[in-house]
């Protein structure tokens, strides 16, 4: 079974979704099993997974027994198994917390929450292009049936923008693979970055257009500016476990934009290397102001904390502007803290509405919480991350991001970031403010919140002081990724000479 | 491929391209849609039907076994375009379009005096 | 002589799918589109037929019989539509 | 046990359809036949459900012989609709004649409406909610007391023969 | 260790009164005092070692990777700050004892003030500038608690927020300069930067290292202009008031400026900034405390005054300046922190702090009244008191500092009128409180509080005292040790009363009886500052923020505009710019192929392609003729596709279009029949040039692809599809084998969709139209019987030609995905003609298990590889032979295919079928005329 | 040819995006709906236009690329199932915010 560790991730919420979505009514107790023990098995398979790749080797796992370049491979690096342990993660907290009741506002969560997970994870595995759009297209018809999980106005409208938007990307994504497909004759990944090296003049353009196309995409998953308009809406109405472990899915493109450009437009590609640099790098930083401005307009506290995943968005997309190998450690030790965190919040912000009654999650005076205490506490705990403030997960980040820039990019990046996180400081202690301290006169009402929403929250935030303590095993790992990633040719001798790395 | 069997393909072929044109036509230069229906019901199915016999008869000579498997078009076209022609007339019925003037027997679903010039609007103004 | 009967009939097949064109696009109502759609349908198999015959295979028999079966589901469905606006009821 | 019946419930369609198959297949191998019949026994198994009556039909040899007269009259009919669609000049007469039914069952008004559309210059139009009576539209008449006949004796009276008596 | 230990116990010391916030109040509050005070007892008990020499150093490495580690060093500026924050801190913790009310949750209030502590603690023994850093911000955060601790009030929150604002943007600022300060040298260890002091401002970044730094340090310490949070923060109970902003918090940023004088003082810039911006904080703040009518802000603006003091010797920065600030700071510390214990006494026990209500205290509160008159003489300079001291050195040094060139004359003179105001507002305060009759009443009686309550002011007045007069004794040591920390070199000096008769001691008498000659002056010196509007830094502050939130969401309005028009136009926008660089780059777009001899019915698809697209969107309006024409398209596309070599994608298109097309007109029905004309012309060109620019790169990359050689991959899938993969048709072996793992994918995209589907469909009401759009009631006829025959008599028609495409897809065009489609229309059109009862009640199996079985079928296939070692997916074939039935193949990948074929069927029918249920069981009677059922009936999903 | 071929692509692509910027919702998707026809179109032809080729592997001869077939195959699939979902949100988007604007802001004008 070991030799088909690296398909876990794929098959067991594959085969958890089938078992759920088998009977679309009842049986909620067990489809609460089933989910979570699924959710476990993959929390175990990934760390695994990790433990394999930390070592360096990067294995590759040949669907249906055809070799790379032909077939499709799944690759398992670094990069790609500390994805998958991040969602794991991150989607623990976020369906024991659905657990609590929220599993049962609609049909088939459970099975389509699987499958979202299915789709991610593969868009993390995969080293084919054309498969990745595949796997694309299952998260994201899964997220679209997930976010209107529970119905209402808001998750319509805000379902309308991104259903939509999403749609025209994938014709996009589809134009780009073709383009690349039908100049470089291949889809494999690793086979397009040794096409690329020695690419005969007359194709650059092409492959130009292609990459930047695809870029287009990536920025649209991602929420780049000016692409990220879906974004602040539909996560803020979404339900919380699904906002929750919607924190993955911009990272998703932050990861398609690693993964895809330090491979295929690396070094070795010549006039094409580096081709998205710009791009990313210039509209990260004008994704960080919007995100700042949206910060500062929000008055729902849900809409503040989806536009404080814009915050996170523009902040990795600077990181992988800068394309250096401090850069990308630094992005990827602060995606974890910002992915989880932001899960974590969306949870809690959730906690928080139910707890206000009629006001919800707006921030304005409410009645006094019933469990406000604990509440306040964590909505600190998650505030002071987020913001990056010591002694919290956030701090580090920020400063490993603001230390790897070079002088040059640090005249932009420093101002913008640093009052971007003033904006989060300052919206996020005028939310907090108004949420516990401003109350209503009267005595709280409603009634206590269930156990396992407090432990899908504090699974999350939790993270936050964890990856302080164990902030030097965590971007020991960070740093032998982006050591690994900024050397592509690893990925592609792995992949492409017969008798290496192969399980 | 023998002579004759070309010549009898061949005219087949064309005997067919002309009633999918004479079809057509009239589709497109007839006066009302009840005459218009004609065509395409009658003649392009069998224009199609005798284009399908041609390539019977084309393969027939060519692989020198016969395949009879274009009778299944022609069969399901024979099935279909009678029924479709039917739903088409309802609707044009449905939709009172007008007719020739010099048509004769007119149905009382196309006549004003029967059922008024104008459809009464829905109080409910459609769905619109 | 095929090759010859061969140009006759797709230009009679040509101008045929042309007509079908002008009437879908005049109209003037919308039982005309439909069916001059529909007899779009109709010629195009017409069409694949000419191109079995020219490429000297069978190849594309099947898609002839889907258009034919294709085609008319489709005249029901936007006739069911204007008679009855539910078309599955 | 499983009565004979219940495994062939319609023993024509089945034939049809194993003809159907070997048309598709283009092969007579015994693997094919094999496969076509089963399917032949299988789908009417699967699909008797959605007859709600069951047709017979009373003579067959009758059916053949409407069959080939209806493709007699269709070659003619388009002929004759060629010849009228081509000469715009000529005068067309077109007329709508309300027919009544003899026919009962819906699936022989089918046929017999399906008949009319495809033959000489006439297309049913409407079948009466009443299901007694079928508008049809024509072309260009002459007459129309003959042709109410013509189609009565032509096609109805034989499909009455054929399926409902 | 020990020096670990000093940091932590005070961190652990967090959790004392959490877990002792249960049991009585004094046992919370004696268990809270534990850590400070071992943590205390440990800093006292290094203090040989330090007079030994010894450098006291802890290091950890935390996250070297950022130069981030848990190191502590230990010197004399620590020890002094130490010694200030834990005795301090410890006397805080027993007057807070007494001060909070019992109602009061005491045990939360500690817990946040030894977070407090700690945070300063680790500020002070920090050696790595990043660790520090985190400390730093710690307070910022821990003082943001406190302050908004009695969060009921409006003021608390306010000022709490504007705090942690200014002092978190510093820290900002700070972290910004800290990083820039590590990169100059190279590391952010302490000892290194404090060694690095000429390299550091040699650096070409040392200007901007330096303001980021001093950013930080001057909003922590109050500095002008970042003074008003202070007075704010007043709205905290007084303990933490009298912690925070006498001893501790505002300190932050004079021990940064101190800890980082050798590194960074030695430069032009400093000596300009610092001073200045000390000189001005002094006086603004010396003027504001004389003007003041509430004790804490008399005292808020008085902290901020001296602030300034220290600022500025730390500016002028010579040995003496620097020794005279340290001392001050102690200073500093022992009078303030008293005089807001007092002034939370005084609050406590008359219920106000408004000097019009205060006076006579002498009579009512005679001891406290004593103590407050000690204080603040201690405050105002007055000879014998440590304040005096350290005044008059700091009168020496602006005498003695060369600052400002030609003006240095200034520095005096300033310093002079900063003296005599703070001479102003003690006596002030002090006649005020003390002797002149209230104007009116205090709200309570005063009288003298509990003994103990006392007991913290009357060590800190004695503290003031004792070194006042005997400063040698009482200060030097520990004032050598800090100035030697400071300066990284032994200072000698003599600390004494009598200094003799100097120019400084003239000014301090100038300052004596100008300041009191002012208090009389007090009442027209309130008019003429009266005659200003009044400026409330926390209102301006509020103000600000609101504006900014309002301007922000008008920003948003007008950038978003919740458009998705707008939000396609980027996206089209962004795709063109790229595609046109890529397109920019071909030198030339017909690449070595070029083009192939066109035909007469390539030109004929080609003209009803466009016609078709073109019509589409001209009638885009009319929507059914739209559609009509999105038909045409749609077969076309099925044409080309079989033109030029794809029968299976022809199959596909033609059956996907018919369903596509129900579908569409399915939706159509609950929408409206026809677009209002709403786009203004400008729109409409806008959007056709956009969207035709954007067509003509697409059509222009499609060229240059085209006309290129393709260097494909492919020949390896024609060589092993019949070797490899058992079956002929290529495609479909590419899909269920080759590429078997992205039709797993699509299928499963195509249940997620039936699913999604069902989702948005359930619970769903829609309002049936009883007319089409024009008013026309519907036909009565909702079953034509012709339709219903015929659709019946298609139906094993059609199962069997989905069954032939399904199994001969291996090997020739078709697969299961047709088939499934072929299958799905079949139904579909039997629903059409007969209904959905009647056809749901004979097609008797659930949709959605069939469509996941599809799903599992597929799945399980894969898994089955693995059962023999080989990967997922990996697919199997034999030939076969069997008496009668001869050769044939056997292949998994048929049993795919099967899943797939499950899949298509089962989410096509959940899509359409559910569809059409969504109407069925509400329509109204075909001839209802009442239309009070119109309304669209809402629920939720 | 493949200047034709192209052209086509280019027109048809330009009315589907034309489409996607209407203002209601159903515009909307007919527009990506032929926008995918489009794309699907331009994929197809990524190996080239072959005519008489199609990859059925009986013996020697010129073949197609195979392999922009099977991806058309694919996205035509999973294009359908973007279509039906997208259709059935903007019935639903209609039903629940009373208009059929893709902004769902402004008042039905009529
Ligand atoms: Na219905
Ligand atoms: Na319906």
């Amino acid at each position: 079974m070991m030799q088909h560790l690296v398909v876990f991730p794929i098959v067991v919420p594959l085969v958890a979704g089938i078992l759920l979505l088998y009977r679309r009514e009842g049986l909620i107790r067990f489809k609460r099993a089933v989910s979570v023990v699924a959710t476990l098995m993959l929390l175990a398979v990934s760390m695994a997974l990790v433990g394999r790749a930390s070592s360096g080797e990067i294995l590759y796992y040949a669907l249906g027994d055809w070799q790379p370049p032909f077939g499709i491979v799944l690759v398992l690096d670094r990069l790609s198994a500390l994805m998958l342990l991040l969602t794991s993660v991150l989607a623990l907290g976020a369906v024991v917390f659905a657990c609590a009741g929220d599993d049962e506002k609609g049909s088939n969560f459970h099975g389509l929450f699987q499958w979202q997970l299915l789709g991610i994870n593969g868009a993390f595995l995969t080293g084919d292009l054309f498969n990745l759009f595949v796997f694309f297209e299952v998260l994201l018809l899964a997220s679209y049936a997930l976010l209107l999980h529970g119905g209402g106005k808001a998750r319509i409208q805000s379902g309308v923008y991104y259903v939509v938007m999403n749609l025209a990307g994938s014709s996009l994504f589809l134009i780009a693979a073709g383009i690349l497909y039908g100049a470089l004759g291949t889809l494999n990944l690793a086979d397009m970055a040794i096409r690329v090296a020695e690419l005969p003049a007359d194709r650059q353009g092409l492959v130009t257009a292609g990459g930047l196309i695809l870029l287009v995409v990536f920025g649209l998953k991602s929420a780049i500016l000016p692409l990220y308009f879906w974004l602040p809406r539909a996560y803020a109405a979404a339900p919380a476990p699904v906002a929750a472990l919607f924190a993955i899915m911009t990272k998703v493109g932050i990861y398609a934009i690693l993964r895809v450009y330090l491979l295929i437009f690396g070094d070795a590609a010549g006039p094409l290397a580096a081709l998205e640099q710009a791009w990313v790098w210039w509209l990260g930083l004008a994704t960080l102001v919007a995100s700042a401005v949206g910060i500062l307009s929000s008055r729902d506290l849900r809409l503040l904390i989806a536009y404080l995943v814009l915050l996170s968005v523009g902040t990795l997309l600077v990181c992988a502007g800068m394309r250096s190998e401090v850069s990308a450690s630094a992005l990827l030790y602060y995606l974890i803290h910002t992915t989880l965190i932001t899960g974590g919040l969306f949870l809690l912000a959730e906690m928080i509405g139910v707890q206000r009654g009629k006001a919800g999650t707006r921030l304005v005076k409410a009645r006094p919480l019933v469990q406000g205490k604990a509440l306040s506490l964590l909505f600190f705990i998650g505030a002071i991350a987020v913001v990056g403030v010591p002694p919290l997960s956030g701090a580090i980040g920020k400063a490993l991001v603001l230390a790897a820039a070079d002088d040059a990019q640090r005249l932009w990046l420093w101002p913008t970031l640093l009052f971007a996180s003033l904006a989060s400081l300052v919206a996020l202690s005028r939310a907090g403010s108004t949420l516990f301290w401003r109350s209503a006169h009267g005595s709280p009402s409603g009634s206590r919140l269930p156990a396992l929403q407090w432990f899908g929250v504090i699974w999350l935030l939790s993270a936050a002081p964890l990856l302080v303590v164990f902030a030097h095993p965590v971007s020991v790992y960070t740093q032998a990724t982006a050591e690994q990633l900024a050397n592509p040719e690893r990925l592609t001798e792995a992949l492409l000479s017969p008798s290496r790395g192969h399980l | 491929m023998a002579f004759i069997a070309e010549a009898l393909v061949s005219l087949m072929l064309v005997t067919g391209g002309v009633f999918v044109f004479i079809g057509s036509l009239g589709m497109a230069h007839l006066r009302d849609f009840y005459m218009r229906l004609h065509g395409p019901t009658k003649a392009s199915t069998l224009g199609i039907g005798c284009m399908l016999v041609a390539s019977m008869g084309y393969f027939w000579g060519v692989d020198g076994h016969i395949d009879i498997q274009e009778m299944l078009i022609t069969l399901f076209l024979f099935i279909t375009a009678p029924v479709s022609a039917h739903l088409l007339a309802k609707t044009g019925l449905h939709l009172r379009l007008k007719h020739a003037k010099k048509t004769g027997g007119v149905p009382f679903e196309l006549r004003d005096e029967e059922v008024g010039k104008k459809p009464v609007p829905h109080p409910d103004k459609g769905h619109g | 002589m095929l090759s010859v009967a061969l140009t006759i009939t797709s230009t009679l097949v040509v101008i045929a799918l042309i007509l079908n064109l002008y009437r879908l696009v005049i109209g003037p109502d919308l039982p005309d589109r439909v069916l001059a759609l529909d007899t779009m349908y109709v010629n195009s198999i017409a069409l694949i037929v000419l191109l079995g015959l020219w490429l000297g295979g069978k190849t594309y028999f099947e898609s002839a019989l889907l258009i034919a079966m294709l085609g008319f589901i489709s005249t029901v469905a936007v006739c069911k539509y204007i008679l009855r606006g539910d078309i599955i009821e | 046990m499983i009565t004979p019946r219940k495994w062939l419930p319609t023993p024509v369609l089945s034939l049809l359809l194993l003809f159907v198959w070997l048309l598709m297949a283009r092969s007579y191998a015994p693997g094919q036949i094999l496969l076509g019949g089963t399917l032949a026994i299988l789908i009417p198994l699967v699909t008797y459900r959605f007859w709600d009556g069951h047709m017979q039909i009373k003579k067959p040899r009758l059916l053949v012989r409407f069959i080939l007269r209806v493709l007699k009259d269709i070659v003619i009919a388009n002929f004759e609709v060629a010849r009228l669609l081509i000469n715009p000049w000529k005068r067309l007469n077109p007329h709508f004649i309300e027919y009544p039914l003899m026919l009962e069952e819906r699936f022989t008004i089918t046929v017999l409406a399906s008949t009319i559309s495809l033959t000489p210059g006439t297309v049913s139009a409407n079948l009466r909610l009443d299901g007694k009576s079928l508008l049809i539209h024509v072309l260009d008449i002459e007459d129309e007391q003959a042709l109410i006949e013509q189609i009565r004796e032509r096609y109805e009276r034989p499909l009455k023969e054929i399926y409902e008596c | 260790m020990t020096l670990l230990w000093i940091a932590l116990l005070p961190l652990l010391g967090v959790l004392v009164p959490l877990m002792a916030g249960r049991r009585s109040r004094l046992t919370c509050s004696l268990a809270t005092m534990v850590a400070p005070a071992i943590a205390l007892g440990l800093t006292l008990w290094q203090i040989p070692s330090l007079n030994a020499g010894e450098s006291l150093r802890f290091f950890a490495d935390w996250l070297p990777e950022l130069g981030l580690a848990l190191a502590f060093r230990l010197d004399g500026l620590s020890l002094l700050f130490n010694l200030l924050i834990l005795g301090i801190g410890l006397l805080i913790l027993l007057y807070a004892h007494f001060y909070l009310s019992e109602e009061e949750p005491v045990g939360r209030f500690y817990s946040f003030l030894m977070l407090f502590m700690a945070s300063m603690v680790g500020i002070s023994l920090s050696n790595n500038l990043l660790l520090l850093w985190l400390f730093w911000e710690l307070t910022s955060l821990s003082s943001f608690l406190l302050i908004g601790f009695w969060s009921h009030q409006n003021d608390a929150r306010k000022g709490a927020r504007m705090a942690l604002t200014v002092t978190g943007a510093g820290g900002l600022a700070l972290l910004a300069g800290i990083l820039l300060l590590g990169d100059i040298v190279g590391s952010f260890d302490m000892d290194q930067v404090l060694a690095s002091g000429a390299l550091i401002v040699e650096d070409a970044r040392y200007p901007v290292m330096l303001t980021l730094v001093l950013l930080g340090a001057f909003t922590k310490s109050a500095q002008f202009p970042f003074q008003f949070w202070l007075p704010n923060a007043m709205a905290a109970p007084t303990p933490v008031s009298a912690y925070l902003h006498s001893a501790t918090m505002v300190k932050a940023g004079i021990f940064l400026m101190a800890r980082l004088h050798p590194a960074l003082s030695d430069s032009a810039l400093w000596q300009l900034v610092v001073p200045i911006v000390g000189m001005i904080t002094l006086l603004y703040g010396a003027w504001f405390a004389f003007l003041k009518t509430d004790l804490k802000g008399i005292l808020a603006f008085s902290t901020v005054s001296h602030l300034g003091l220290i600022t500025v010797l730390l500016g002028i920065g010579t040995p003496m300046a620097v020794l005279a600030a340290l001392f001050h700071i102690l200073n500093h510390a022992t009078f303030k922190a008293a005089l807001f214990m007092i002034s939370g006494i005084i609050d406590h026990e008359a219920g106000t702090r408004e000097l019009k209500m205060l006076g006579r205290l002498r009579k009512t509160m005679p001891i406290t009244a004593l103590l407050l008159t000690l204080a603040a003489a201690s405050m105002a300079g007055v000879p014998l008191f440590n304040g005096f001291l350290s005044k008059e050195m700091f009168l020496t040094e602006t005498l003695e500092s060369p600052l400002l060139g030609g003006l240095s004359w200034l520095m005096p003179v300033l310093a002079t009128i900063a003296s005599i105001l703070s001479v102003g507002y003690s006596v002030r305060l002090v006649i005020a409180v003390c002797i002149k009759k209230p104007r009116q009443p205090s709200p309570k009686a005063p009288h003298e509080p509990p003994r103990m309550m006392r007991l913290p002011v009357e060590i800190l007045v004695g503290l003031c005292l004792l070194v006042g007069i005997l400063p040698a004794f009482m200060a030097t040591g520990l004032l050598s040790l800090a100035s030697q920390a400071v300066l990284q070199e032994p200072l000698d000096f003599h600390l004494s009363i009598w200094h003799g008769f100097k120019l400084p001691l003239l000014m301090s008498v100038v300052a004596f009886v100008i300041g009191g000659a002012l208090y009389w002056q007090h009442a027209h010196l309130r008019k003429f500052k009266e005659s200003f509007a009044p400026v409330d830094a926390a209102r301006v502050f509020e103000r600000a923020l609101v504006s900014l939130g309002q301007r922000c969401e008008q920003l948003i309005a007008v950038w978003d505009g919740q458009s998705l028009q707008r939000y396609m136009g980027w996206l089209l926008l962004a795709t063109f710019i790229m595609g046109a660089i890529g397109l920019s780059q071909i030198t030339e777009l017909t690449g070595d192929l070029g083009n192939q001899p066109v035909d007469g019915i390539v030109v004929l698809g080609a003209v009803m392609l466009i016609f078709g697209g073109l019509a589409t969107a001209i009638t885009h309006r009319y929507r059914l003729i739209s559609l009509l024409m999105l038909s045409v398209v749609g077969l076309f596309v099925a044409l080309t596709f079989a033109r030029f070599s794809a029968p299976d994608l022809a199959l596909t298109q033609l059956s996907v279009e018919v369903v596509t097309m129900i579908l569409l007109m399915l939706a159509l029905f609950f929408l409206p029949q026809k677009t209002p004309p709403e786009s203004s012309a400008k729109r409409n060109l806008r959007d056709i040039v956009l969207a035709g620019g954007l067509g003509g790169v697409v059509a222009s990359l499609n060229y240059a692809v085209m006309t290129r050689e393709s260097f494909s991959i492919s020949q390896f899938f024609m060589d092993n599809s019949v070797p490899g993969g058992g079956g002929h048709n290529v495609v479909n072996v590419i899909l269920v084998d080759f590429r078997g793992f992205d039709t797993l994918g699509e299928i499963t995209v195509l249940a997620l969709a039936g699913l999604a589907i069902f989702k948005l469909l359930n619970r769903l009401r829609l309002f049936i139209p009883h007319s089409d759009s024009e008013g026309r009631i519907w036909s009565p006829d909702r079953y034509p019987a012709i339709l219903t025959s015929i659709s019946l008599a298609l139906l094993p028609l059609a199962l069997l030609v989905s069954a032939f495409i399904f199994l001969r897809g291996h090997n020739e065009p078709g697969g299961g995905f047709i088939a499934g489609l072929i299958t799905a229309v079949a139904l579909i059109l039997l629903y059409m003609a007969r209904g959905v009862e009647w056809t749901q009640q004979r097609l008797d199996f659930p949709f959605q298990p069939v469509a996941v079985v599809g799903v599992a079928v597929a799945t399980l296939t894969g898994l089955g590889s693995w059962l023999f070692g080989h990967p997922f997916l990996t697919s199997a074939f034999g030939y076969f032979s069997l008496p009668v039935v001869g050769k044939f193949e056997l292949a998994t990948a048929l049993l795919f295919d099967l899943g797939v074929y499950l899949a298509v069927v089962g989410a096509t029918l959940m899509i359409l079928a559910n569809l059409g249920k969504v109407t069925t069981a509400h329509r109204p009677a075909v001839n209802a005329t009442k239309s009070d059922d119109a309304g669209t009936n809402k629920e939720s999903l | 040819m493949e200047t034709l071929y192209a052209v086509t692509t280019g027109v048809l692509s330009a009315c589907g995006l034309y489409l996607t910027l209407r203002g209601r919702t159903f515009p909307v998707v007919v527009g990506l709906t032929l926008l995918s026809y489009a794309v699907n179109l331009f994929l197809f032809s990524m190996g080239g236009l072959t005519t008489d080729g199609p990859a059925l592997v009986h013996g020697e001869g010129v073949y197609a690329d195979p392999l922009p077939q099977a991806l058309v195959l694919t996205a035509i699939v999973i294009g359908f199932a973007m279509t039906a979902f997208v259709v059935i949100l903007a019935m639903r988007a209609r039903s629940e915010l009373g208009n059929d604007q893709v902004d769902g802001k402004k008042e039905d004008r009529e």
